[in-house]
């Protein structure tokens, strides 16, 4: 496309403030670690499992570490440390640990081999996520990639069984993507529960089983429909790179991943939450998952009117960030949505504008656009024409990643045929709309131009202004959704370490410099 | 005066529904569809549409005719007994009947993180064009915000003298926020806290009458806006004496 | 708008192509008078009412000239004759023909002041006419037009009261144009029903006493709306132009008015619609109606994509029928429809295509457009979808009346909530899309031009075969709705008359030289 | 079997319903649409919209939980029997098993003017692919089109020495096509033509069901296509022993 006339310049004047922005930021990201990175290398060791209590073992062992006031090392040398002393795998000291019978910090140090294995244990996890990476490629050159936007949509029953034949039943009828939904409250749980699970509230636990268990089914149904049909879960909160690693051993396709949705909408310690969201993208990065980015949820709290530059100004800074994480364009789903009040004359102009001016400033993102959620009410007749505007806005400005808007958005998670009718709808718009994108051009100097342009330079505004304070200081004064949030408020403050001389993590440097090439 | 829907003439009861079974698309799904109405009580039914919705269920558009009336005349709501007051009527009453600030608490409780339903209420900005309580001069209004647990917010409570507690629940798939609420006033009762205090809820799926069930003095749905909740605070202090 | 690049010569030869047709039918016209004509003259005279057995004075009138072999005459001559002779008015001489004691042809002829009286009563009739049109032209100049595309739906309970609760409710939901649809079959009805009636199957009887009650229920709600709420009926069939005069006695607004729609829909003979239809459209045109042509149905038997360009021929030829009867640009609202297949991809364009050449090649007719009927299904879910992309289209490319889609299309004549929730879903989608079609434009060359090109060029070589062939021999050979009806086929055959070189009817010469002015 | 609506958890018995109530939107409004779907016996009722219809009319939206259930194994659907022939298969059937053309009259009777369902079924170019009727070799289709009456249609057929009568039924509105459809059988009957004819109708809101309650040996609904009906013809005609 490219229709838009966009001030260039304001252009990468933006993206070399939030390049700035980033920088700043990763200097306190690289100083320190936490809990969930240091459970992460654990898991990525290949410690898995619970104890009686049903405690995850990465929880015991850290906690152990943390216990022996070692953290600050990281758990991979207290791990390969007693794998080395002992002659043991990672899962059996664990194992040890989580029965009383070890202390990490107790074993003697410095012994030889350590660092050798250490990086051996590295290797291997990387090899897997890589052979899942692989898996991935080999069905997408069977079936090809599929036609953008992709037809996306959750499943959210609280039982994974249930999820499944929802899940099968929404790809029969025309879905590209299923997100499993978590349970309400579960990003605030500061371990990942364990096992197949079939109670959640308005979703479904996200566990190592459950994401096989989905994973197997849309597989399955995939082979049937010949396609392959991608897999989205959540990665913020308070596991956010543990539930990454998860998701990359899994084959998930696409995680939700981002600090800021936690910090604002979740209450997380944004330094716990900036800490783990490094790490959580560099595993995300490497395993060919692309991310998803939560702006679309600011307008949920703020106006989409008012506010719209903060999500453009958002998404630029999580371009920056997870090209820090090594995730390429293509990987970085960033998130906007169709929230505009339904009222307003002009504007599907507006959305217009704004959904073609992201295409146009991160032209090889997957950009994820969220449907109307929050005018929606229980008049689903309405509703499901709400939702019809927003499939076509986003046909029309070739969105990437297609999120089904559900007529019974302000009832209930979807019933099967919610689901049905959602995707039925997309098809005929999108269809009957294919290819209107490249057969109209915007008039310049029109509202939809002029509107573009306004947003972009509030956006750089802002930016500038961020670039000034801080993103941890913009964020205490209240800029995004209408939230403010302390440096020091929020859960999981306790988990943040400042990382020792001596720290040691095998995989940032690792998931860093090798990049993994797609076929 | 009996009534029953209408479709295009008086009492024709004309009713429109959608539902899914599961049993894959079939003429026979069709007919059980059909004879699934007829027991709800239903006359000329009519499938008008069937749909394959995979993975062996099928989706079915119905029209029909329902018998059944209801006597309009006999029907009563349990509303939210207060006079409708402004924003300045509620602090010109507290300065004339209460002779002090009023304090009220807020809290989208348990793991409910949707606080845009009671920052509406709360708020400064406020919402629809009215202010919210912490606009009020007469008030103190303090917004614990989300997932604040039963327990914090009744120590916060003691701690600020509250006079009033405004929870929020929103999430309400599988009746999650009923034990949340019930939880809420057994606590505040074995407090011994219930004289003192005025408990109100609300959400997009509450109403007055599950609120009043559930042992609170008033609840709040869709559509409401700051002075309603306002002026049942301060009439039902006096009502109940709290000073 | 004007934004297609249309071949302006082929829009050149097209129009000529149509009025050449249009002239050389006039010649047959001129040469004709029919039943329903002269039963429109006793109607203009002011015989109105019913017999014992409910036989309409107009046609017992009619009759007794025709039994009389005097009907080549015209009507005019022999009601104004007994008047002179009798010293009655219109009225009595038609209550003494019914009551059998009188017939008409036997009474002694070329009386003085015959014609004098026919000039007086003319004159009476034009005045009433020109009174209602001042009254729309007070409500008018009170309230304003209304902004276009306006909102017009139907009510059809067959019950006129039961009409008038639902076309008020309407009102209140957003409604602008109200349409009284006709019970099925009443077009064959060589007469025109009388009084209020309440039993209708899938619409209601178009009486003059139906039509004064809904235009007071709609004068009162439109008073308390502010607004001024138009009304319609329909005047193609065997009345055409009897039920013409009713509606300018009565202040409709706008009448359904297409001979072609009777020839191929209800199997009319076309010579006798056709010279029905003249009279009937220099009526219309007196009063201020806005005429609304068919083409529209067209579709609902022929392939919308196949016969796109018989829509387009159709109306330019029903645009030179309407200038020769004296009809002006804005009282002419030419017929299409929104029916492409919806699973035809880029059938969006296709419509939009058509829409936007309809609009630019018609730039001041009030386009009357027609949703999607024939592709609804019982799945009211999509169809609301669909009908949501028509409202969309319809805006974008500024039509003039607009008719709601239900979604319960394929199933009943609307519900009240069916028509309360097109309200609603039009409401909503024209505001937001208010102001698209001035900000976009279409591609150069692109899909939606070269459509619109296409179409018309098949229209203009399909004009140029009519011009050759004759129009009626065109329908002869089925060129319109794949429908052929032949020349002698067709109901009312019988009712058409060659006049005779003493015919007289003073309407048309009066209806057409004087022009009334709108404000 | 016993099945019941599935909304997200097998048995639900998740319902969306909308209607209309002949009175002004209003809290008692709303409650009273919740009784009345409490009286259809729906548990869990959630009215999740209202709004204001105009004159005195409120729309609502309805989400419920119905208790209804229907053995899926006990139902049985009244339909058409005859094997499913093809256009060759058809012909082919004519040739060996009755030896001449079969005779085919259709007609939209009554004031009904809807020709498009008949025509799909009966003009050569056919409809979804499928040839029509007056395409079959071995078939004499005659389509007499809109808006005939009973008698002419009769007349026809007695004139052309139909074997079947293929009658289009479009316009239900107010049950209107049920006297239409009565007569047409009286009048056959009264004719002594029934035993020689066989008589089919169709349209989109009949069934097969409805046809045979009527005294017609088939109905075509929605969807269906030339071969149906033709494969039923000659092999009704077969049964029957008409040659
Ligand atoms: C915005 C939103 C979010 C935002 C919340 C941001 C925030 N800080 O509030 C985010 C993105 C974080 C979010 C997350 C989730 N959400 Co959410 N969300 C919504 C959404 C789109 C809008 C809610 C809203 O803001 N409404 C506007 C306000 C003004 O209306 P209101 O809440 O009804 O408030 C009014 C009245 O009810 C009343 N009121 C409300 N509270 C109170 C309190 C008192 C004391 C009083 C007096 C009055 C009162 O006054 C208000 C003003 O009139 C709804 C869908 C919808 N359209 O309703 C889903 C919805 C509520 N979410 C839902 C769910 C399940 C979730 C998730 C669990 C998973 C998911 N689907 O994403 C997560 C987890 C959240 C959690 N643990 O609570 C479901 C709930 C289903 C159900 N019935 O249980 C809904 C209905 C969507 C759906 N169909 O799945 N969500
Ligand atoms: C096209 C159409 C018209 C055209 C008809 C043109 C024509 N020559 O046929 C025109 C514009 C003239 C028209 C006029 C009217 N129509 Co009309 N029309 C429709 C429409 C949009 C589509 C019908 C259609 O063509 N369907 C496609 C065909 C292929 O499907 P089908 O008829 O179901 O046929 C299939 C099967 O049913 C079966 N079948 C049908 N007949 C037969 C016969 C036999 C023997 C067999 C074996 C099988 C068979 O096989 C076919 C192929 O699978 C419908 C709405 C809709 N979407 O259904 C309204 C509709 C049928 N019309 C309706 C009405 C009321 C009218 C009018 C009275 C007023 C009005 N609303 O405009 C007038 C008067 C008509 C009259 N007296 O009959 C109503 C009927 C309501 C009801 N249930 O009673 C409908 C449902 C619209 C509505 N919601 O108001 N209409
Ligand atoms: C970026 C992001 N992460 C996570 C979530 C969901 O997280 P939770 O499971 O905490 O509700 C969302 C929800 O929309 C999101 O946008
Ligand atoms: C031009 C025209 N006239 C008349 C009618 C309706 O006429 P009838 O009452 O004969 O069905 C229509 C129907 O759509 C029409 O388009």
């Amino acid at each position: 496309m490219g229709k838009i006339n966009l001030d260039e310049k304001k252009i990468g004047h933006a993206r070399s403030a939030a390049t700035r922005i980033a920088l700043s930021l990763q200097e306190f990201i690289a100083e320190h670690t936490t809990v969930a990175v240091e459970r992460t290398v654990a898991r990525l060791f290949g410690i898995d499992g619970v104890d009686g209590e049903g405690v995850p073992l990465p929880n015991l062992v850290v906690e152990d570490i943390v216990r022996g006031g070692g953290i600050s090392r990281g758990a991979a040398y207290y791990i390969a440390n007693a794998c080395v002393a002992l002659g043991a795998t990672p899962l059996q000291v664990a194992v040890q640990v989580a029965e009383g019978r070890l202390a990490l910090t107790t074993l003697p140090r410095e012994q030889q081999g350590v660092e050798a294995f250490i990086a051996q244990l590295a290797e291997i996890a990387l090899q897997k996520i890589t052979e899942r990476r692989r898996q991935r490629e080999d069905y997408l050159a069977e079936h090809g990639e599929g036609r953008q936007p992709y037809l996306y949509v959750i499943v959210a029953t609280g039982n994974i069984y249930e999820d499944v034949t929802q899940a099968k039943a929404a790809v029969r009828a025309g879905a590209d993507i299923i997100a499993v939904i978590r349970t309400t409250g579960q990003s605030l749980l500061d371990y990942v529960p364990y096992g197949a699970t079939t109670e959640g509230f308005g979703g479904t636990y996200a566990t190592q089983q459950n994401f096989r268990i989905m994973r197997a089914a849309l597989d399955e149904v995939g082979q049937e429909h010949k396609k392959y049909v991608r897999l989205v879960n959540y990665a913020s909160g308070l596991c956010m790179p543990e539930i990454a690693a998860i998701g990359a051993l899994e084959r998930l396709d696409m995680m939700l991943n981002d600090a800021l949705y936690g910090i604002l909408f979740r209450d997380i310690n944004m330094q716990r939450t900036l800490v783990d969201q490094h790490f959580s993208r560099l595993i995300n990065g490497y395993a060919g998952i692309i991310i998803n980015t939560g702006e679309d949820n600011y307008l949920t709290t703020a106006d989409a009117y008012e506010s719209a530059h903060t999500v453009l100004a958002s998404q630029f800074i999580n371009e920056q960030l997870a090209h820090l994480a090594n995730i390429p364009d293509e990987q970085i789903g960033l998130g906007h949505a169709f929230e505009m009040d339904p009222d307003i004359e002009d504007g599907l102009l507006l959305e217009i504008a704004q959904a073609a001016m992201a295409r146009q400033i991160f032209p090889r993102a997957p950009l994820k656009y969220m449907p109307p959620t929050k005018h929606m009410t229980g008049n689903i007749f309405k509703g499901q024409v709400m939702n019809a505007m927003f499939n076509l806005t986003s046909v029309l400005t070739k969105q990437g990643i297609h999120l089904l808007g559900m007529m019974t958005e302000a009832i209930h998670t979807p019933f099967l045929q919610d689901r049905y009718l959602a995707l039925e709808s997309a098809r005929y718009v999108m269809n009957t709309a294919r290819n209107l994108g490249d057969e109209i051009a915007f008039v310049a100097g029109g509202k939809i131009e002029s509107r573009a342009n306004e947003v972009l330079g509030q956006a750089l505004l802002l930016l500038q202004e961020v670039e000034k304070t801080g993103l941890m200081e913009a964020i205490e004064a209240g800029i995004f959704a209408d939230v403010k949030r302390g440096r020091f408020g929020g859960k999981g403050l306790a988990g943040v370490v400042k990382k020792a001389p001596d720290y040691m993590n095998p995989f940032p440097a690792l998931l860093a410099s090798r990049h993994l090439q797609t076929k | 005066m009996e009534i029953r829907p209408y479709g295009d003439t008086l009492h024709d009861g004309a009713v429109q529904m959608s539902f899914t079974l599961p049993v894959p698309m079939s003429p026979e799904a069709k007919e059980a569809a059909k004879q699934l109405v007829h027991r709800m009580g239903f006359q000329s039914v009519s499938v008008v549409h069937m749909a394959d919705a995979g993975e062996g269920f099928s989706f079915m558009v119905v029209y029909a005719k329902t018998d059944a009336m209801v006597d309009f005349s006999t029907i009563s709501v349990p509303q939210v007994s207060a006079v409708q007051l402004s924003f300045y009527g509620v602090n010109a009453y507290i300065r004339r009947e209460i002779g002090r600030k009023v304090v009220v608490l807020g809290a989208c409780t348990g793991t409910d993180a949707h606080t845009v339903g009671l920052d509406a209420i709360m708020n400064m900005k406020g919402y629809a064009g009215e202010y919210g309580l912490e606009r009020y001069p007469e008030m103190v209004a303090h917004n614990l915000g989300s997932q604040v647990p039963n327990e914090t917010l009744i120590s916060r409570a003691i701690e600020l003298g509250a006079d009033a507690l405004l929870v929020s629940q929103v999430v309400t798939q599988k009746d999650v926020h009923i034990p949340n609420l019930t939880e809420l006033v057994e606590l505040v009762e074995a407090e011994g806290l219930r004289d003192r205090l005025v408990l109100i809820c609300g959400g997009p799926r509450l109403s007055h009458e599950l609120a009043i069930e559930l042992g609170y003095d008033a609840g709040f749905g869709s559509g409401t806006l700051p002075p309603h909740v306002a002026s049942f605070i301060v009439q039902e202090m006096v009502r109940r004496g709290i000073k």
